[in-house]
């Protein structure tokens, strides 16, 4: 056993016995900052990754797990020899505070103080193009896995940023085709929209209604609410919306908001008057809520790990989380799609047989790579790994202790059949970059 | 028990202290690595939003916690005029870049004027409550209005030319322009313009019955520290080549407060000293733990507990104390003040 | 010799309770006269109103002909008017050079020179009237430590900084010792004497008003009781009863 | 017409309004009797929410799982938050009372950022929520949460009770006289150091409670407090400081423009409440309720 190894083990020893899982985290990463280059037989140089999430403000809750579980994979794959079998990886933490200023100015920091080779991150959207900007001036890599806007690999393109999230476009019309489908069902013909007053809500919000127009033109929106990031009070937007008497409600709503909005909806008996398809409900969403949220609800997923359990990459993560973080805990969405974005590296790192940013960019190009999701595919065009969107009905399971979307309800929108827009529209969005 | 002591006239250890600082300054890009360029920039920039702060706290004695907004609307005038400017393939030139960065200060100036002529009708608190209530609604102005800000997403590809691409040209041009604004800003504190802000900083209604008209010389110089915060939100945009709301938002100013805090609002340099220590203590504490906030928080109890008048005002008393052994001098010490 | 200052109809009341009733009041150019009155009778509110500080609710004040009356202060004190505070009004972080000073560039309208040098502008006059006041030694103290007298001194240099022609001076020697109170009455009869400044002033000590004013005001309750020279009042029976009587000697 | 979409968001606002009301209560006693604006009041209440669901959680593993176990914890939540802001009070604020307004500002405002990080140390960056159990009820042919009535109730029991403490005990008394003059109060020889830790305690112990009342509302999470203080400046400004009176009604007046702003015009809504404010200021700087004097 190396050093490192032993080191590792105390990190991971340290997570399983906290209770305060986030505090000790932390000081994993300040471990994993400050631990001096990795001595091992035929070491590399080690490789350096930034992590940009936040651990302040809206997004902080979907982040959590995140956060500690990237080092924990981190730790395993450095067992393994790191990237290419000797580039050990070594991960800084850096909060954003969901602040496209403060994301842009971590960025320079990772970058030029701590030299990162490749940056993971962000959650808000925002934050994403904030810092694209500085990515792509200095020729680092960098994986986005949680923030989707689609400008992100569409207007604010970049050969640099590579998606590993289904994106706001990808979503909003798996949303679509499960929303048009009850709308003729059910004979639906209006709806209210609520959303978070950023770029991530805009842009789902325009996707759902762009798409819905094209399948189901005869449904209309009769109001958009949008309400600012950290809404604590949802009361005078739920009697708005039940005011209007939609068919239903579209929500781009994601983060502590979502919690808070769907526990005081629920209180005010809101999805009983008004159905709310596709709110955007992940595993996190289904543990934390799961005494509260209404059973049968439609949700919307990104990557739920219960829709993979017969992936092996998906079964050795849940084993190591669990092993890791209690029995009780399954990583939830934005956790698997960081684990694939590690994975993406370490995979890009081998068929480019170099860890050089270069060399990566070039070998992911187009590359088909094995995920938790099964093998999956980046679009040529924007870098977005055509990974599906996950709709399904909120469901109490025998096998979990919170619920999940019912299986045999559940639809799985594959990345093809809402690929909008076509590559040669994503060619005409590219901004031009100096 | 001020934190605006009297700003004496340029005495001689205050202006070797200027040289020194600003020799340093100029020797920041020898540095090894970018990364101190960068956050030398940043010093420069947020040191300047506090020097303009200070002018309307420790020169005409009112706090204002909406000056970010002005800083905001600087950044967003110059990001929009830049973002127009720029050529189809997305470069910028040399002079349209500088033209961007004119028109922030104009721009910042006239919001001023607009929030400065209610503002200046108040003091004390209600200025303040008055100054951060303007502040929050121009930032849902510029938060909301989505067809015209683009909203929270901001503004991105905001990248300098490519000779100022390089950090320590970058640093160079932002430090050409902090210290000329920095010398027309001492001109001004020297001014006679200047010392009426400080008659109006001990007591209003006293220079009122001097001729003073009082509201109309405030709104001067809120105007005129507008629009320095409008100039380092120029600079601000193609620097961290994005812009964003928060900019404008009432925590933002909160920042130049406490630069000018830690500095000293007493002594003219005090600001860009308080965001030497505290930018340069960012970059570090964040380096090692993610619990920032709790550091400078308790750095800045420490400091209202034990250093008030800021680090500067603590050197300029031991400074004053010595000097005041040496001469055996002094006043009388006399009752409190009145007002 | 003509009226400097006339008022007329002065009317003035907060919430219920009238403050100023009714003043009719005139001075005349070069006149040194004195307001007195017991406390709370009216005399710095009259003060107040004459200098635009309080809005008056009816009546006129002309001041060299002109009609002043609701100017705001600022404006007032440009036409010629200075005034002195009953507690010592000053720049109190600011060193007394600095305090005229200010005063000066404010009378020379240098106050919006932004890129002057203030301190070589106005730096004869502020001088003058620093020795004037007997500040010179004090000039580079900070005003707000000074001791008491010195500080209604550096007030009454900041009037006299302004150039008025009519100087109002509330209470010009409250604080002081005695010997302060003497040198500061004696330098304000030498204005009014040297310069033909016009001189209002409040004033509890009989001694001082006897004294130094020819012609005396007694107010009561907001209303003028008597008006006339020392002797007159002292011989007005209403006088006697509402104040002087009363009064420590 | 019908008015009932008109009497629910009148309903809301109202809920809103003492959501506002129990947040700024404490913020404007404080500021009324000490002169102290306390940028941390909102953060109190959110580490007073920690608190509420540290021990409802406790005491729900102890004595079964009840949604009446939410009083003791908010009794509990209330005592420890009052013997925190009198220590606050001790061995901080006190040092400030001679200072010039931004370090006061200062100091509260240092509290703010260690006290969010005091939360990450102590209860992690995830969301804490309790579950009472509530369900909807029927109203106005549509649905309402019954637990915002308990809201209501609430904020107005809380401006009954301080109205008949301010007006009715001895103790308030003083409060209220030290409002209108510190020298006066000290006169009465009154101890007034006593006074200002015994207020700031009562401040922070209305907080305290607004934190444990709207728990089963709102999870607990990092941050909201930085958005909702400005609005709680707002609502003491508008009303003015140290009117409690004042306070209340401004409550009312942002909460219901808040509401059927929404209504009306959605993406003006948070802009409407400095659009007030800056009306009220301009006209009326000491508030609707205040005293000009208190300059």
């Amino acid at each position: 056993m190396t050093q490192s190894d032993r080191k590792w083990d105390k990190v991971i020893n340290d997570l399983k016995l906290s209770r305060r899982d986030f505090v000790f985290s932390s000081v994993a990463a300040g471990v994993l900052t400050l631990t001096p280059r990795f001595v091992s037989a035929q070491a590399g140089a080690p490789y350096k990754l930034g992590v940009l999430l936040p651990s302040t403000g809206t997004g902080a809750n979907y982040m959590a797990h995140c956060i500690k579980g990237l080092p924990v994979a981190i730790a395993e794959l450095n067992k393994r020899g790191g990237l290419l079998g000797k580039h050990q990886i070594q991960m800084i933490y850096r909060d954003t505070e969901t602040k496209p200023d403060v994301g842009a100015r971590e960025a320079k920091s990772l970058i030029l103080n701590d030299k990162v080779d490749a940056i993971f991150g962000t959650y808000s959207s925002a934050v994403a193009l904030a810092i694209q900007e500085i990515i792509h001036e200095h020729k680092v890599l960098h994986f986005a896995a949680t923030s989707n806007s689609s400008k992100i690999t569409q207007d604010n393109y970049t050969p640099y940023t590579y998606q590993f999230c289904p994106d706001s476009n990808m979503q909003s019309g798996a949303v679509v085709v499960a929303v048009a489908k009850m709308a003729k069902k059910n004979g639906w013909k209006s709806y209210v929209s609520l959303g978070q007053d950023y770029e991530w809500g805009r842009d789902t919000h325009k996707g759902f209604t762009g798409s819905l127009a094209k399948v189901a033109a005869d449904v209309k929106e009769t109001r958009q609410l949008w309400f600012k990031l950290g809404e604590t009070d949802f009361t005078s937007y739920i009697t708005a919306i039940m005011a209007a008497k939609p068919d239903f409600m579209f929500g781009a709503i994601a983060g502590k908001d979502a919690e808070t909005f769907l526990q005081q909806a629920g209180q005010m008996g809101l999805f009983k008057r008004v159905p709310f398809p596709g709110g955007l409900i992940a595993v996190n969403d289904l543990k934390a809520q799961r005494k509260t949220l209404p059973r049968g609800m439609i949700g919307l997923a990104r990557c739920p790990f219960f829709a993979h359990l017969n992936e092996p990459i998906m079964q050795a993560y849940i084993k190591r989380d669990r092993a890791a973080f209690g029995a009780d805990d399954y990583p939830d969405d934005w956790a698997c799609m960081y684990y694939d974005a590690l994975g993406g590296l370490e995979q890009g790192a081998k068929k480019a047989g170099s860890v050089s940013t270069e060399a990566i960019v070039k070998a992911l190009k187009g590359a088909t790579i094995d995920t938790c999701r099964g093998k999956r595919t980046f679009r040529d065009c924007s870098n977005q790994l055509e990974v599906p969107s996950y709709v399904g009905e909120v469901w109490d399971s025998p096998d979990y202790p919170f619920p999940i979307y019912k299986p045999d309800t559940m639809v799985v929108v594959e990345a093809k059949e809402v690929w909008t827009p076509t590559c040669a529209e994503v060619d005409k969005l590219k901004k031009k970059r100096a | 028990m001020k934190s605006a002591a009297p700003q004496r006239a340029a005495n001689a250890p205050g202006r070797r202290f200027a040289v020194v600082l600003l020799a340093l300054f100029l020797l920041v890009p020898l540095l090894p690595g970018e990364f101190w360029t960068v956050v030398g920039t940043e010093i420069l920039i947020l040191g300047l939003l506090a020097m303009s702060f200070n002018l309307l706290y420790g020169y005409m004695g009112q706090i204002s916690f909406g000056h970010a907004a002005f800083f905001g609307l600087g950044a967003y005038a110059t990001a929009m005029l830049f973002t127009a400017l720029k050529s189809p393939d997305g470069s910028i030139g040399v002079p349209e870049f500088l033209l961007s960065l004119l028109v922030g200060p104009p721009v910042a100036a006239v919001g001023a004027l607009i929030v400065g002529f209610f503002c200046v009708r108040l003091t004390g608190i209600y200025f303040a409550m008055l100054s951060l209530a303007f502040g929050e609604l121009l930032f849902y102005i510029v938060f909301s209005w989505y067809s015209f800000t683009k909203g929270d997403d901001g503004i991105q590809g905001l990248l300098p030319p490519h000779y100022f691409q390089d950090p320590g040209n970058y640093y160079y041009l932002t430090l050409a322009i902090v210290v000329v604004a920095l010398l027309v800003m001492w001109r001004i504190t020297e001014s006679p313009f200047g010392y009426i802000m400080r008659t109006l900083r001990d007591n209003q209604r006293r220079a009122a019955f001097l001729g003073i008209n009082v509201r109309l010389h405030m709104l001067a110089n809120f105007v005129i520290a507008g629009a320095f915060a409008g100039l380092a939100g120029a600079l601000w945009g193609p620097f961290s080549r994005s812009v964003s709301p928060g900019l404008l938002g009432w925590q933002e100013s909160g920042i130049a407060v406490f630069m000018t805090l830690i500095g000293g609002a007493g002594v003219f340099i005090g600001p860009i000293v308080g965001s030497v220590i505290y930018t340069m203590l960012q970059a570090v504490v964040k380096m090692y733990t993610v619990y920032w906030p709790l550091t400078i928080g308790t750095i800045i109890l420490l400091i209202v507990l034990f250093v008030p008048g800021g680090v500067l005002g603590l050197v300029e008393k031991q400074i004053k104390a010595r000097q005041g052994r040496l001469s055996d001098g002094g006043g009388a010490r006399a009752g409190s003040d009145e007002e | 010799m003509a009226a400097i200052l006339e008022v007329t109809g002065l009317h003035k009341h907060f919430g219920g309770i009238h403050v100023t009733q009714d003043v009719n009041f005139s001075m005349e150019e070069g006149e040194q006269s004195a307001i007195i009155g017991p406390n709370g009778a009216g005399k710095s509110t009259f003060m107040n109103l004459l200098t635009g500080y309080y809005r008056c609710d009816a009546g006129k004040v002309v001041f060299e002909g002109q009609d002043i009356t609701n100017r705001p202060p600022h404006w007032v004190a440009r036409r010629g008017i200075s005034r002195a505070f009953q507690i010592s009004s000053i720049f109190s972080k600011m060193t007394v050079a600095e305090n005229v000073r200010s005063a000066v560039h404010a009378q020379m309208r240098h106050s919006f020179s932004i890129f002057g040098v203030a301190s070589r502008i106005g730096v004869e006059e502020t001088g003058r009237v620093l020795s004037l006041c007997g500040l010179e030694g004090k000039r580079d103290l900070v005003a707000g430590e000074l001791a008491q007298g010195d500080k209604k001194r550096l007030e009454l240099a900041i009037a006299l900084a302004g150039k008025p022609r009519l100087l109002f001076l509330d209470e010009p020697t409250a604080g002081m010792s005695i010997e302060e109170a003497r040198s500061t009455m004696e330098l304000v009869d030498r204005l009014n004497r040297e310069l033909q400044l016009t001189v209002l002033f409040t004033e509890h000590d009989m001694g001082i008003v006897f004294n130094h004013a020819r012609k005396l005001t007694l107010m009561h309750r907001g209303e003028i009781v008597v008006q006339g020279t020392p002797e007159e009042v002292r011989a007005n029976e209403i006088a006697q009863k509402v104040y002087l009587g009363e009064h420590h000697p | 017409m019908d008015i009932a979409p008109y009497a629910l968001q009148l309903f809301s606002g109202l809920s809103r309004a003492m959501v506002l009301f129990l947040l700024s209560a404490g913020l404007s006693l404080i500021f009324g009797v000490m002169n102290i604006l306390n940028f941390a009041h909102a953060t109190l209440w959110l580490v007073s929410g920690y608190v509420t669901y540290s021990m409802f959680t406790f005491l729900s593993q102890q004595f079964g799982a009840s949604p009446w176990m939410l009083l003791p914890s908010i009794v509990g939540a209330v005592a420890l938050m009052s013997l925190l802001g009198f220590a606050l009070e001790r061995f901080l604020i006190r040092h400030t009372y001679a200072r010039e307004l931004p370090e006061q500002l200062l100091l509260t405002f240092a509290l703010v950022l260690i006290l969010g990080d005091a939360i990450k140390l102590i209860w992690g960056v995830e969301n804490r929520r309790i579950n009472l159990g509530v369900k909807p009820i029927e109203m106005m042919d549509t649905l309402v949460n019954p637990y915002q009535f308990v809201i209501i109730g609430a904020g107005v029991a809380v401006a009954v009770g301080l109205w008949y403490f301010l007006h009715r005990t001895r103790f308030g008394k003083i409060v209220r006289a030290a409002v209108f003059s510190r020298s006066m109060v000290s006169a009465l020889g009154i101890p007034i150091p006593l006074i200002y830790s015994g207020v700031f305690a009562l401040g922070v112990g209305l907080a305290a409670f607004a934190g444990g009342v709207f728990l089963p509302l709102l999870p607990m999470s990092l941050g909201v407090d930085h958005d909702i203080i400005v609005q709680c400046f707002a609502v003491v400004v508008i009303g003015g400081f140290g009117s409690m009176l004042g306070t209340f009604v401004a409550s009312i007046i942002v909460g219901v423009v808040y509401s059927f702003s929404i209504l009306f015009w959605p993406d003006g809504a948070l802009a409407m409440i400095f659009l007030i404010l800056i009306v009220v200021l301009i006209w009326r700087p000491w508030g609707l309720f205040g005293t000009e004097l208190r300059y």
